[in-house]
């Protein structure tokens, strides 16, 4: 005690004394979800994954010498080798080739019908739950009714109309796809939009879309991300599907899900053709989804670690 | 007295209507708020006090009654511009800190929210500024603005939406019990920050609280509220001076005081409402009792309590 | 008398990206059986944290354990697993919780919420801890309560919830009730009946009670024992009267000051505490309290101050109590309530923490 | 004497003990198990087992007696009268002639819609009653007495005993069906069959159970017990089932193999492969340039490398086609109209064709569009096709895939260039292939080419009696369409299966119908 | 409630009829006919069937015909099936594919829901992971791939299940699993990302300082708050799923309704058409209501019956 000096006992008030401190930089919203997913090991595994992907989409054609297109009748159903690295399918083409062709339409598809569905889907369920009432239940009621009607029959009516293109394909793909995400989302609204902070914004004179945007959106993000990210898988089968009944891809051209269709029925006897397609249809699925949950608990400030 | 900010039109607000299960939440309250008042709001939990002031507001569509702000009716059809108009000059302060508080937002943007929604703020800086500003005036730091609600206490997040509240500047708030969850000396603070606005910018409250002590120290005029209707009302002074009503009464005895030994001896009065035991035929009703002073009472009850004061 | 729960040099902080939050630094206090412990103090000065640590129950990840014991009747519930803490939780101690609307399962009739616990600690058939239920509710001052167990609870108002919350701390028959600000959304009359009810569990049970308030009031009405907090510490701790009467600390004379009194019509401002707390994710390194504290000293900066014993109970952590500190005179709202108490020693005595 | 008779006989033969029962799989729900009503294969598929006609195709191939016990043909080929032998209905009536003579005009009776009416038009009166624009009496089968029962023809029609043993031309159980319109419509009771098998169980869109008939005339012949016939529509799984013993037999006609399981079968040993009457082609739209010159249809038929496309993408051992009748009906069309894959004649076509439409090089040749409908299989062959025509002519394809429905609309609109189409026979004489192109706009040619020459050609070999001499005017009809190639066939189709060892004499015949008739378990 | 479900099942005939009316006109307008084969029928021929199917009427008759067909709940002969009525295929086909979907569904909600749960409730552990993992399979592997796949294994490699067929209940498990793969991923993912939000909530707090244990608390407090979206998933899936899976029939051979929708189509079997597609609207329509009352019960903070702003 006696090292303290008297000097120091002298009172000098709060008066004057500005306890100045180190201010840390501020952050947004955004940089900070960015901090939290890139800490997420997962995650960022899964965008290597991705990355890697993509990678192989632009350059693995051109990693051969092969066209993904060629054929070579005598060369069928060859099992991987260090010639083909994947094989060959039952037209004698490289599947290493036609795995990375396909992977470009495949996670073109994917991720484009994955934002058609967010777009339409979160739109149209938000405006419905939140709006409530009359509103809801046209918008509501469309929803069934476009889903009640058969979508072959549909789809056949549009290629028949329209004619084969990417649009089309887009448009059959994504017709029916939004309306998942816009019921669940609408159940999440319904829950949400009696909750004080939104009545609270509501008396801040917050309209539609910002209580949207702001409140109940970023609130139903894990259910949204978790539909999203399983609309990948869903679209880049049912564009197997579609291009199957001819209003997809036209041949030669591939896509993973035509070819793991495709190789289906070898299953048992060249395994190849089913394998690879279907393992990076699986990979990237996989993908999605870490990066899917990394950013969910990213978004999740109640989770930060 | 001022001009009147708030005509309160036998307001009902009528919770579950045609199911068993019923509730009156506010049965019939008529009230006039004055430029540049505090009203007080006290009364039994569950009295119906948040309701009233959530109809304010158009939180809720009121079973019955009107809502003059202005001469406007608040109820009435509106559109969105004369909305987001009307919702900047008529704000609350919402009795649930945490729940109020969007748990995926930053305190900065949820301060910001009204800046943000009336463009008060016109560059980013200026935005950040209002909001610094916003959270020192309720006695937090420049720190908190990037933490999440779920990251802070009680008080702290209550502090947080009153801040908000307060971001747009409004003529007229709601403030449902804003302080309860703060200790003595913020909400020292926070009350004097209320008065010094009033005073500065002529903002006029409904200030509903629990805490009598802080209730007359704000208000200018109390309501004493009871199952949905109000019972008492008066300026802070005469009411604590002359209860008249039963409820007003008891309520007044048994606010605790800082004092321990005072709260070792204290008794309090306990209210029945049986002891009125009004008839059927009976008109009850709000009775200016003395001038600013209404009690809701029957005729008989009237004469008893004018007698009263004239004591 | 028997001491139920000893806090040993608790030190409890979150871990944020901001950096860490030291919400509780080095707490110690204790409780004995059938005592009622008020904790008042400054808005986040860790006093929900502190208890919500003693059932275990902050949020781990990000909150953390940093050092310190809580022994409850004698055993320390820092190591318990999540699995052994049922045990205690709910049965041993149960807790208030601050807020009531977010406390309660939106989805679950008030009446299930306060017959869970029934159901498991006491073994109560469904329909007897129904009974219980209304009891209980009715007990807290809810009319109706036979309609009222039925309803959910954004159903009822504010003050309503605190006391379904209420109800089903209370229900427990805990040797340990936390009570984190139990009584904020209550009318005076229904808080009053509140405290009746809680003093009454006290009597037949000698139940120990740690109760949070901000309303001195309610400290005056229920407390024995009064614990002051600020920035994380416990910076006084007395009895009630020996924090009423004879307060020690600036920061406790700054609270009994800032309160506006029913007698007076006195308009002028209050006496609030300027400036802002301080900000847990580095602490001022000397008193947490300095940079608001207008008898702050040059020491106050730089130094942490140490526990000085004034009476047998009464303890205060500043340096105004250091015998080269100047005598200072508590502002004038203080003043007129200071008594000289038998109790007090000659001499504030320091207890640990000295160079 | 015959019940116990025919029992005896099982019982000598049970020697080994062997259940004789028989599960197979048919594809999916026969639509109608109706003589009058079936237009389908599955159908067809089960009444060859449940009922009989005039006659029966034998073991090998050729039509026997079957419910006529005697035949005479008049001299101008035109009538035929049959004599019936002592036959029963299931429920005991006799066959008698008015059974067939009920059961023809009911199918041809224009209210009852029986898609396949045209089948008996070779009977006179028959198109016009069915066109509802001549009586029903006038039609040419008459019901002498009991068991007589004469037939007149429009034309002579060398292959007509054959027809009679198609299911249209099948009797029906007048009596019961008089009195029960929907007799057909379930198993039961009214189900009355004259064949071998009855059916006893019909559980809809799952399986079909048939057991022996007792009363068949020819009861001796008849080994098995008991056929299940499921309804199973993955070929996979048809496989998968065989291979895990829940199936006696998998694989065409009555049901599919998967294509990519072909080769393993081949080289275990284990598949059965046997040409059928049929042919897959690409139809040109012969009014589409460029394919209105016959010297680029040429050049696009010789170009193709059918060998490579059997070998490797149908892999079901068929026979490279370059001619358009199947061998079974033409024998020489085994070797066909030209070489395949002959590059060097498609090259000189492909050369001559643009000389004549004034281009200099194939790719100023208008983009080609290659049709096909939603098949795995098709679109293997047009995807190697395209390449072949892409690589070896220089040809741009695209190739363009339509769902049945809107396919076949398109085909028989004429809005196409190249499409895949197929035809089985459903008579063993090669006018029922060639016939399909005699009228630019008959029903089924699509191509829009006709010739005089070959039309003339079909129509004389209608009147010639002489077998040998109509068979030779209907070469030298094919050998104009191969010359004009308004079609390019691709292959002649075969039937592929593999069956359980023990089971034998399943009789398949060179139009693809199975007999189980004398099937049985060693 | 009896209101609102009334005026939910007179939105529902409408939405019929509009179903009806769209799939009417989108199926006359698809190129072909019922009659489209590789043999064409000679035109005289093609023109009675048309006669006789009162195709030659023109379309408001035709279309007039159906409706009153419907509204009898009588959808006529199959174009495709000459001698069974759609009301025939309905009638048999539905009580399979219900059977076999109610088994999926069972599947896939049970394990999807445990799954969901433990991946949220050891968030981020080899739990987690191990769960994701089964769903990651699960929705990336298509149902005729996985059903393909079960085939192999479990009947021809190992031989413990029939390959295919309707028969026995040994004969139902593959295909239930085929068809319950993908929206057990979908559940289990589903259930996990609202676990999480709801295990972030203080109410999980406050019944876990009951001393309940983690298993009462998932399942009384938190799987009730997590639901929602697996229930606004299960409505339309569940339609869907018990009127039959075209591929999995097909696939495993059974009887089902699912083979329908399909072939229907391609056969342009007109009649059937329009009769599994209102069999199917109308469990699709009745689902989805029934999810909308579920909402209710589920949460009674959302009042779809009341449609007003607000409360
Ligand atoms: N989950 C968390 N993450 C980060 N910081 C937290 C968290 N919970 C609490 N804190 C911080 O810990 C400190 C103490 O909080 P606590 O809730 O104990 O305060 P309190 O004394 O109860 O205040 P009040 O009276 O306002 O309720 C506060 O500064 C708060 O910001
Ligand atoms: N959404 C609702 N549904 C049904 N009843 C409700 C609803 N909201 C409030 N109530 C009822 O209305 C009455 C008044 O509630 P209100 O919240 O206005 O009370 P209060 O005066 O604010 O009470 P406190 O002081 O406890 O907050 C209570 O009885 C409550 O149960
Ligand atoms: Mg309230
Ligand atoms: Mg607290």
């Amino acid at each position: 005690m006696q090292q303290i000096s008297k000097d120091k006992f002298q009172i000098v008030g709060n008066e004057g004394i500005n306890s100045e401190k180190i201010e840390k930089p501020s952050l947004s919203f955004w940089k900070d979800v960015s901090i939290r997913f890139r800490k997420n090991k997962l995650a960022m595994f899964g965008i290597v994954l991705l990355v890697l992907l993509v990678f192989f989409a632009i350059f693995g054609p051109y990693m051969t010498e092969y066209d993904y297109a060629k054929n070579d009748l005598m060369n069928t159903n060859k099992a991987p080798s260090s010639e083909h690295w994947f094989g060959t399918d039952d037209l004698g083409r490289d599947v290493f080739t036609r795995t990375w062709e396909g992977a470009r339409i495949s996670l073109a598809i994917g991720v484009l019908a994955a934002l058609i569905d967010f777009t339409i889907g979160v739109l149209w369920g938000g405006i419905s739950g939140f709006k409530g009432g009359r509103v809801d239940e046209f918008m509501m009621r469309t929803a069934d009714i476009l889903y009640g009607v058969p979508y072959l029959l549909l789809v056949i009516l549009l290629m028949v109309v329209l004619g084969q293109s990417l649009g089309t394909m887009i448009l059959a793909m994504t017709i029916t796809g939004w309306i998942n995400m816009s019921r669940i989302v609408r159940g999440q609204v319904l829950s949400l939009k009696n909750q004080e902070y939104v009545l609270a914004s509501r008396t801040l004179g917050a309209g539609l879309t910002r209580i949207m945007g702001k409140h109940l959106i970023p609130n139903t993000m894990g259910p949204i991300l978790v539909t999203m990210t399983l609309t990948v898988p869903a679209a880049i089968f049912t564009e197997a599907f579609l291009s199957f009944l001819g209003l997809g891809l036209t041949p030669p051209l591939a896509s993973w899900g035509t070819m793991a269709s495709d190789g289906l029925p070898a299953l048992k006897y060249y395994p190849w053709r089913l394998f690879f397609p279907a393992t990076f249809i699986a990979l990237t699925i996989f993908a999605f989804n870490v990066i899917g949950d990394g950013l969910r608990d990213a978004l999740d400030p109640r989770l930060r670690k | 007295m001022a001009e009147k900010l708030l005509e309160i039109k036998n307001l009902k607000q009528h919770f579950n209507v045609g199911k068993p299960n019923l509730v009156k939440a506010v049965d019939g309250v008529t009230f006039d708020i004055y430029k540049g008042e505090t009203l007080g709001l006290v009364g039994e939990s569950g009295c119906g006090k948040s309701t009233t002031g959530r109809t304010i507001i158009r939180l809720y569509d009121a079973t019955d009654g009107q809502v003059l702000f202005n001469g406007e009716d608040v109820h009435g059809k509106k559109n969105v511009s004369e909305l987001k108009k009307f919702n900047r000059k008529m704000q609350m302060i919402f009795q649930d800190p945490y729940a109020s508080l969007n748990p995926r937002m930053t305190v900065a943007d949820i301060i910001a929210e009204g800046i943000d929604i009336h463009g008060l703020a016109k560059t980013k800086q200026e935005r950040m500024e209002q909001v610094y500003d916003l959270l020192k005036t309720v006695g937090l730091n420049k720190e908190h603005a990037n933490r999440y609600p779920h990251e802070f206490s009680g008080g702290q997040r209550q502090r947080i939406g009153i801040a908000r509240a307060l971001a747009v500047q409004p003529e007229f708030i709601i403030a449902d019990e804003p302080i309860s969850a703060l200790d003595v000396s913020i909400q020292a603070q926070v009350v004097n920050l209320l008065k010094k606005l009033q005073n500065e910018k002529g903002l006029t409250y409904l200030f509903i609280a629990h805490d009598l002590s802080m209730v007359k120290y704000i208000s200018d005029r109390i309501g004493v509220m009871y199952f949905g209707k109000l019972v008492e009302l008066a300026p802070a002074d005469t009411l604590y001076k002359n209860p008249l009503h039963p409820y007003t009464q008891s309520l007044l005895s048994a606010i605790p005081l800082p004092d321990p030994e005072s709260e070792r001896t204290r008794k309090r009065v306990s209210y029945d409402p049986s002891v009125h035991n009004y008839e059927d035929n009976e008109k009850v009703e709000m009775r200016e009792v003395a001038p600013g002073h209404f009690v809701y009472c029957s005729e008989k009850e009237f004469k008893q309590y004018k007698n009263a004061y004239i004591k | 008398m028997e001491k139920i729960l000893e806090v040993k040099d608790l030190s409890v902080s979150f871990q944020t990206y901001g950096g860490e939050v030291q919400a509780v630094r080095n707490v110690n206090f204790d409780l004995y059986k059938g005592e009622t412990l008020a904790i008042v103090g400054e808005s986040g000065s860790g006093k929900s944290v502190t208890t919500q640590t003693i059932m275990k129950l902050i949020p781990m990840p990000p909150g953390k354990i940093k050092s310190g014991q809580i022994l409850f009747e004698g055993k320390d519930i820092v190591p318990l697993s999540d699995k052994q803490m049922e045990k205690v939780r709910g049965k041993e101690i149960s807790m208030i919780f601050q807020d009531p609307m977010t406390s309660l399962n939106p989805t679950m009739k008030i009446g299930r919420q306060i017959m869970e616990g029934l159901i498991k600690h006491q073994n109560m058939s469904t329909s007897s801890a129904k009974e219980r239920a209304i009891e209980m509710l009715r007990l807290v001052g809810i009319p109706m309560p036979e309609r009222r167990v039925n309803q959910y609870p954004h159903e009822f108002s504010g003050g309503m919830r605190q006391r379904a919350m209420i109800a089903i701390a209370l229900a427990a028959n805990p040797k340990l009730l936390i009570a984190d600000e139990p009584t904020t959304a209550l009318d005076v009359t229904i808080q009053a009946q509140i405290l009746e009810l809680m003093k009454d569990l006290q009597s037949k049970m000698n139940t120990s009670i740690i109760f949070i308030t901000h309303d001195l009031g309610v400290v005056a009405n229920v407390a024995d024992r009064v614990a002051v907090m600020y920035g994380g510490q416990i910076v006084e701790t007395g009895t009630v009267d020996e924090i009423f009467y004879d307060p020690r600390h600036p920061y406790t004379w700054g609270l009994l000051a800032s309160m506006p009194s029913l007698e007076n019509d006195d308009k002028s401002e209050l006496a609030a505490i300027p400036g802002t707390p301080p900000d847990l994710t580095n602490p001022p390194k000397g008193d947490a309290f300095a940079a608001r504290n207008p008898y702050a000293m040059q020491i106050d900066f730089e130094e942490e101050p140490p526990l000085f014993q004034i009476s047998e109970t009464h303890f205060a952590k500043t340096w105004l109590l250091h015998p080269d500190a100047p005598a200072v005179e508590p502002p004038d709202a203080v003043k007129r309530r200071m008594r000289k108490l038998s109790s007090t020693f000659d001499k504030p005595v320091l207890v640990k923490g000295g160079k | 004497g015959k019940d116990s008779g025919s029992g005896t006989k099982n019982e000598g033969n049970k020697e080994s003990n062997v259940p004789q029962e028989l599960r197979v799989n048919i594809n999916s729900e026969p639509p109608a198990l109706h003589p009058g009503l079936a237009s389908d294969s599955t159908s067809g598929g089960v009444l060859l087992q449940t009922f009989e006609g005039l006659t029966r195709g034998g073991k090998d191939g050729k039509p026997e007696n079957a419910m006529a016990e005697d035949v005479q043909v008049s001299d101008d080929l035109k009538t035929y009268t049959f004599t019936l032998r002592d036959a029963k209905w299931t429920n005991g009536d006799p066959v008698v002639a008015e059974d067939f003579v009920y059961a023809w005009k009911w199918a041809l009776d224009p209210a009852n819609q029986a898609s396949y009416a045209y089948q008996l038009y070779y009977v006179k009166g028959a198109q016009a009653i069915n066109e509802g624009k001549g009586a029903a009496d006038t039609l040419g089968v008459k019901a002498i007495d009991e068991k007589t029962l004469e037939v007149t023809l429009e034309n002579p029609t060398p292959y007509f005993l054959e027809l009679t043993a198609f299911y249209t031309y099948y009797p029906v159980n007048h009596k019961v069906a008089t009195a029960d319109a929907n007799w057909h419509t379930e198993a039961g009771e009214n189900y009355v069959s004259n064949g071998p098998f009855k059916m006893t169980e019909w559980s809809h869109q799952d399986k079909i159970v048939l057991e022996k008939n007792a009363d068949y005339w020819d009861a001796e012949a008849v080994k098995l017990e008991k056929i299940e016939m499921y309804m199973i529509n993955d070929p996979n799984t048809e496989l998968s089932m065989y291979d895990n013993g829940e199936l006696d037999r998998a694989g065409s006609p009555f049901g599919t193999l998967p294509t990519d399981a072909l080769p393993q079968l081949k080289e275990s040993g284990d598949l059965i492969v046997k040409p059928i009457a049929g042919t897959y082609w690409y139809k040109f739209q012969t009014e589409v340039p460029p394919l209105n010159n016959k010297n680029i249809r040429k050049a696009l038929s010789y170009s193709i490398n059918r060998k490579a496309i059997v070998e490797n993408i149908t892999q079901g051992g068929q026979i490279p086609a370059m001619a358009a009748v199947p061998p079974s009906m033409i024998p020489e069309n085994e070797q066909g109209y030209f070489a395949d894959a002959d590059l060097a004649k498609a090259k000189e076509f492909l050369q001559a064709g643009l000389d004549e439409m004034g281009l200099k090089d194939a790719s100023e040749l208008p983009n080609i569009t290659l049709s096909y409908n939603t098949s795995e299989a098709h679109q293997k062959i047009a995807q190697a096709v395209q390449d072949m025509w892409k690589n070896d002519l220089g040809v741009n394809v695209t190739l363009d895939n339509a769902e049945w429905a809107v396919y076949i609309d398109k085909l028989h609109k004429g809005d196409y260039m190249v499409g895949r189409m197929g035809w089985l026979g459903d008579f063993n004489d090669p006018i029922n292939f060639l016939e399909l192109f005699r009228e630019k706009n008959g029903g089924n040619n699509d191509t829009f080419w006709e010739n005089a020459e070959f039309k003339q050609l079909l129509a004389d070999s209608q009147k010639e009696t002489d077998p040998d001499a109509r068979m030779q005017m209907l070469k030298d009809a094919e050998a104009i369409f191969m010359d004009e190639m308004p079609v390019a066939p691709i292959y002649f189709y075969t039937n592929v299966w593999v069956e359980n060892e023990n089971l034998k004499d399943v009789v398949v015949s060179g139009l693809g119908d199975v007999q189980l008739k004398w099937a049985h378990f060693e | 409630m009896a209101k609102y479900i009334t005026r939910r099942l007179i939105y529902m005939v409408v939405s019929l009829y509009l179903i009806v009316t769209a799939t009417f006109f989108l199926m006359r307008l698809a190129p072909g006919n019922p009659f489209t084969s590789e043999k064409k029928l000679p035109p005289e021929i093609e023109a009675a069937l048309n006669e006789h199917f009162g195709l030659n009427d023109p379309w408001y008759a035709q279309y007039g015909d159906y409706l009153l067909r419907i509204a009898q709940w009588d959808f006529g002969p199959s174009f495709k099936y000459k001698t069974r009525t759609v009301n025939d295929l309905i009638s048999e086909g539905f009580p399979v594919s219900l059977a076999l979907g109610a088994q999926a569904i069972l599947i896939a909600l049970a394990l999807g829901l445990i799954l969901g749960i433990i991946a949220a409730l050891y968030h981020n552990k080899w739990q987690d992971y191990g769960a994701m993992i089964i769903a990651v399979l699960g929705i990336s592997v298509p149902s005729f791939i996985m059903a393909t796949v079960l085939q192999y294994f479990f009947a021809i490699k190992w031989g413990l299940l029939p390959v295919a067929r309707w028969d026995s209940f040994m004969h139902t498990i593959l295909p239930s699993l085929a068809l319950a793969a993908s929206p057990m991923a979908f559940i289990a993912r589903l259930t996990r990302s609202s676990m999480l939000e709801v295990l972030a909530n203080d109410y999980i707090r406050t019944a876990k300082s009951k001393g309940l244990s983690k298993g009462v608390i998932t399942v009384k407090h938190a799987i009730r708050n997590a639901l929602l979206p697996v229930v606004s998933y299960m409505g339309p899936l569940s339609a869907g799923i018990i009127t039959g899976s075209f591929v999995i029939e097909r696939i495993f051979g059974i009887p089902g309704l699912g083979s329908h929708f399909v072939t229907s189509i391609s056969n342009r079997d007109y009649t059937v058409i329009m009769g599994v597609t209102v069999f199917y609207s109308i469990i699709l329509l009745v689902s989805i209501l029934l999810v909308d009352i579920a909402y209710g019960l589920i949460d009674p903070r959302i009042k779809i019956a009341g449609g007003k702003k607000g409360e």
